[in-house]
């Protein structure tokens, strides 16, 4: 009998294809429905942060800092901040120090929103997004009143951060987190717990623990996996020692250890974490400085230094190289949505089309923050 | 129909001179599109309109509210709009099957409503083989969603034309058979004697005849949904994957005939739903009579409304569905369709033939159980909503119209 | 009169789609062209007031075999680049095949009655599945079996196919 | 896959169908979060906009110092002041201070070293327009100068602690 064979079809998903999540190119070779591999293709966001930094000055690149991941921007402006305090040499109070944690917790919350809701989106069911969005809107109003912009912060600062909390706000925040947990509880209700929801993400996407690590994920791609690392406990920065907190990983609840559920419920624990942490902050918070004096320029001592953070995409590293003058010399940001890009043709293989977008929305891929 | 083609023959003298069979033909042609135009055109955009408002207030908005009172006009609006646009050909696509896919698949859907039913005397063909009829032509569609695919020469529209046709044929089964659990009951392919075999209170409908029965709608339901592509099961064009399936490259009037079968689909499935086991236009005999001693259209009216009214919850539901569910993936759906809805289908026809080889005058105590336990499962079903509100502390507001 | 008009209507289109199926060199439209045969056909068995038949030619033909058909057209790759004819005609066996069946054709048309005459429109439903049921029942089962036999031998072919 | 499976499959889909559409149910009564913006808000947008919003740059000339910190930190240099010495007042007077709203990003970093407060933020946000070059503002009216605010040096302190 002969063997019948049907030909692959190359099937060109963006740069403009609404579920890419930005522009990002995959090639998708597809038999059918069913894909053999996609590769990804980046860099149409290339925008020269990086080169541009060397043009502006230390306090003057920090706006910079907002458009690599302008999901989670508080987290870049802190940890660009952080390698510049490191290399000059730079103390910040304990008050700095709170509000930065206060708002990069705060910004974890925004950022998963948006991931959790797109993910329910990008597999069909638009009413969580747009309550997931409905919840963000409001935190984003918080963070508004806080730094005054919604999505470009420009908040920290080096030595601390520019504003101290408006009169108020700390109240406002707490009864935004009263509300949350609520509304979160319902959010999983309606699509979490859906069994069509499940199906569609469970045993998809699976990335081994031995995967996961060989392809450098961070984050919550990478404690989707079951892999307990977080650099806020296992390399702890700012205040981080002080909280308490815990760092939920994948069970493999619904299906396979490392399928999209668990980095998807990852997602939904962490907001539950950064509650918690919030909360915690504004018990703890102490008097003090915002901001500490610093030199109107800065020019820290001839040297390199690696910062690493935990992002609402993972592991957020800066690496920063000074030749004494008052431009850094060569900044470099390692983001976690670039190394999460190499896994998606393994995984991606013998997938379905629609599985590839749930899959890459799972990700948590902001395309500005690959390209950077 | 005939018996208006009677009237008019009688009272006009220029029609008399006409052999009969070319007036009935007239009549048809003309009342039959006349009444499907004014009827199934204005509906089809008010329903995009009630759809919007639905969905924006279960996401916590407010939808199109500015032209018209209420943004009741929004859908003339997009039509005119989507009139005036550039109709787009790609320079690669297949000029002439990319012009006539739109038209099929709008033929398709228009055929199909010939033999809805609106009350007991108006329907523009009360077909012997009705129900089979509009599963028939309702194929033409996925001709017209298929040709639309590979027309384009897009591979997203092929990928969403080779689902929708997958899909649709596969969905043809359980939906046959759960029609012909009800063809069963009532010995009749007609809609027509379809309903006239069911009773007009909610216990006489064919959903509550027996347990067997009342699986069935939902087996029809749900097939209903996959075949007029509505989430769940709008994997043809699903947007965040096919970008828009086999319309992509459709662009103003063509595009709008696309978004008009599916917004005509809906009151099809409603009212196929309805006729089959929901009563249809039955109206209790004491108000007909009492209808009838006021005015002899006056039951007309009341049969339309109860029909309508009807459809409309089955349309409320099936939008409702839309804005709650994610969309299955194609072998989810596929699996669904041969694991689940064809054997139980089977297994319903089945039982229904027994039961009604065992009890062919029914079970009045069966009808009341089915009845009263819907009943308790509304029941519920609002206390949970009440708890929602509860938990969430949501602000109300019970105005539709905000 | 109607009734011949319409019938000459639908047999010119019907033999016209018959020819774009067997003469077009886009084995596409020649898949499409085929729907309009269908329909034509389905036009006919109306004219003889077999609606029940009517419906099902639709239903199955274009409803089934034609989605399938076009279906595995679109699946094949390149296909609408492709020009596919049909046009080797092998006169030395297709001659004698035509005469034969027109032969048979002529039979049958002049041995029965073509006159209809006026009788009313009646459905067909409740014949076809008395007899169906009663006096044809053996063939109706055999077929039955033959078809679950070719479902699945259908199935086992691809089974091997996957393997 | 067991028979129990096949039937708590149909089971848990119904369920959560089911809890799914009591939620979206329980919204259709809720009230909407929707902001009509710009004509159906209880309040002008402006007003309800935070303290420290940022919306266009606005230069109080009256207290500028012309000490150019601005200018200097903006990291996209959107901000252009020209001085000069004028002859006739013996005294560096302002020619010219542009702001290019345009290339502007908001990010406030020129309004934080202002010595006194003069170039700030205002809540104006509704900058679309047809003409960039529309968004240029100068805040030295053309062939005039400014004479830069001198603040004594108590005072000076004083509003930077304020």
């Amino acid at each position: 009998m002969p063997e019948f064979r049907t030909e692959e079809m190359l099937l060109n998903m963006g740069p403009q294809h609404p579920s890419t999540h930005g522009v990002i190119r995959f090639v998708v070779k597809t038999d059918g429905e069913v894909m053999s591999c996609a590769v990804p293709d980046v860099g149409y966001l290339h925008r020269s942060i990086e080169k541009i930094s060397e043009q502006a000055t230390y306090n003057g690149f920090m706006p910079w800092t907002d458009r690599v991941d302008y999901l989670a921007a508080m987290n870049c402006n802190v940890a660009y901040a952080m390698a510049v305090e490191k290399l000059a040499g730079i103390e910040i109070e304990k008050r700095g120090e709170y509000l930065r944690v206060i708002s990069m917790e705060l910004n974890r919350i925004v950022s998963h929103l948006l991931s959790v809701g797109s993910v329910g989106m990008d597999v069909g069911a638009y009413t969580p997004f747009i309550h997931a969005l409905r919840d963000r809107e409001k935190a984003n109003d918080l963070i508004e009143e806080l730094c005054g912009q919604r999505l470009t912060y420009n908040y920290a600062r080096i030595g601390g951060v520019s504003f101290d909390m408006p009169v108020g706000w700390q109240a406002k925040v707490l009864a935004y987190l009263e509300d949350l947990e609520l509304l979160m509880d319902e959010f999983n209700r309606l699509i979490t717990g859906n069994k069509i929801f499940i199906k569609r993400l469970a045993n998809v996407g699976v990335i081994t623990p031995e995967d996961a690590i060989a392809y450098n994920l961070v984050g919550p791609n990478l404690r989707g996996s079951g892999i307990k690392y977080d650099l806020r406990k296992d390399e702890p920065y700012s205040v981080y020692p002080e909280l308490d907190f815990e760092v939920p990983v994948g069970r493999g609840e619904m299906g396979t250890l490392g399928d999209c559920y668990d980095r998807f419920v990852v997602r939904i624990r962490e907001m539950d974490q950064s509650i918690s942490i919030l909360r915690q902050c504004f018990a703890k918070i102490p008097a003090g400085e915002h901001l500490v004096k610093v030199p109107k320029k800065i020019r820290p001592p001839v040297g390199d230094v690696y910062i690493r953070t935990e992002s609402t995409r993972g592991d957020m590293g800066v690496y920063l190289v000074s030749d004494g003058s008052d431009k850094p010399y060569r900044v470099k940001f390692r983001t976690g949505s670039f190394t999460a890009m190499s896994i998606v043709e393994k995984a991606s293989r013998g997938l379905m089309v629609a599985d590839l977008i749930a899959f890459i929305a799972n990700l948590d891929i902001v395309a500005p923050e690959i390209d950077r | 129909m005939q018996q208006l083609a009677d009237k008019l023959i009688q009272h006009c003298a220029l029609l008399q001179g006409l052999p009969h069979e070319l007036t009935y033909l007239l009549v048809e042609i003309v009342f039959g599109s006349l009444m499907l135009m004014l009827f199934v055109a204005p509906f089809a955009g008010i329903i995009s309109w009630v759809e919007r408002r639905v969905a924006a207030r279960m996401m916590d908005r407010i939808g199109p509210n500015r032209v018209g009172p209420q943004g009741f006009l929004q859908w003339l609006a997009d039509g005119v709009k989507s009139l005036l646009k550039e109709d787009i050909v790609p320079s690669s696509a297949d000029s002439f099957l990319f012009r006539l896919a739109p038209y099929l698949v709008f033929a398709g859907m228009f055929m199909a409503f010939v033999s809805i039913p609106f009350t007991s005397r108006v329907i523009i063909a009360d077909l012997n083989v009705g129900i089979f009829y509009i599963i028939a032509v309702t194929s033409l569609v996925v001709i017209g969603i298929l040709m639309s695919g590979w027309a384009s020469n897009n591979k997203f529209s092929l990928l969403g034309g080779m689902r929708s046709a997958a899909q649709i044929i596969s969905y043809e089964i359980p939906a046959g058979l759960a029609i012909l659990v009800v063809v069963l009951m009532s010995g009749s392919l007609s809609l027509q004697e379809i309903i006239k075999a069911q009773g007009a209170h909610p216990w006489n409908w064919f959903i509550f005849d027996n347990p067997f029965s009342f699986c069935s709608f939902f087996i029809l339901f749900i097939s209903s949904l996959a075949e007029g592509n509505r989430t769940p099961f709008d994997i043809p064009e699903a947007e965040s994957e096919l970008v828009s399936g086999y319309s992509t490259e459709y662009s103003g009037m063509r595009f709008v005939f696309f978004y008009f079968e599916e917004w005509a689909n809906l009151y099809l499935i409603a009212a196929v739903g309805v006729t089959l086991f929901f009563g249809g236009w039955q109206i209790p005999p004491s108000v007909r009579e009492w209808a009838v001693g006021v005015h002899f259209v006056l039951p007309h009216i009341l049969e339309f409304a109860t029909f309508f009214i009807k459809a409309m919850s089955l349309v409320f539901v099936i939008i409702w569905i839309r804005w709650t569910l994610p969309r299955l993936r194609v072998d989810q759906l596929m699996a669904m369709c041969w694991q689940y809805l064809i054997p139980l289908g089977f297994v319903m026809v089945l039982g229904t033939a027994t039961w009604i080889v065992l009890f062919p005058q029914g079970v009045p105590l069966v009808r009341y159980v089915l009845f009263s336990g819907t009943l308790g499962l509304f029941g519920y079903f609002f206390y949970r909503v009440v708890f929602h509100l509860r938990y969430t502390k949501a602000e109300l507001q019970f105005n539709p119209f905000v | 009169m109607l009734k011949d008009l319409v019938f000459l209507g639908t047999a010119v289109f019907t033999i016209a789609s018959a020819a774009t199926v067997a003469f077009s060199r886009n084995i596409l439209y020649s898949g499409f062209a085929l729907l309009g045969t269908f329909a034509g056909a389905a036009v006919f068995f109306i004219l003889l007031s077999s609606d029940f038949v009517a419906v099902t030619q639709v239903l199955i033909y274009v409803g089934g075999v034609l989605i399938l058909v076009l279906f595995a057209i679109m699946l094949t790759s390149k296909i609408g680049d492709m020009n596919i004819t049909n046009r080797s005609i092998n006169y030395k066996i297709a001659i004698p095949l035509l005469l034969l069946f027109l032969g048979m054709l002529t039979q049958l048309m002049s041995g029965g009655s073509w006159d209809f005459g006026e009788e009313k429109f009646q459905s067909m439903v409740v014949p076809i599945g008395n007899g169906l049921l009663t006096e044809y029942l053996l063939p109706f089962e055999v077929i039955s079996i033959a078809l679950l036999g070719a479902l699945v031998g259908a199935v086992v072919i691809v089974r091997r196919e996957i393997k | 896959m067991t028979v129990t499976e096949y039937f708590t499959n149909i089971k848990d889909t119904a369920t959560s169908i089911f809890e799914g559409m009591t939620i979206t149910l329980s919204h259709l009564v809720r009230k909407p979060v929707t902001i009509q913006y710009p004509d159906r808000t209880p309040r002008p947008v402006k007003e309800t906009l935070p303290d420290r919003f940022r919306g266009f740059l606005k230069v109080d000339m009256e207290i500028c110092t012309a000490c150019l910190a601005c200018m200097n930190d903006c990291p996209i240099d959107c901000i252009k002041i020209v001085t000069k010495k004028d002859e006739a007042l013996k005294e560096r007077v302002l020619t010219q201070f542009d702001i290019d709203e345009a290339k502007c990003m908001y990010c406030g970093l020129c309004t934080e070293p202002c010595p006194t407060g003069a170039i700030h933020f205002t809540k104006e946000f509704e900058g679309a327009t047809e003409d960039l070059s529309s968004l240029l503002f100068s805040f030295v009216p053309e062939n005039q100068v400014i004479i830069p605010y001198k603040a004594l040096k108590k005072e000076k302190e004083e509003t930077v602690n304020a």
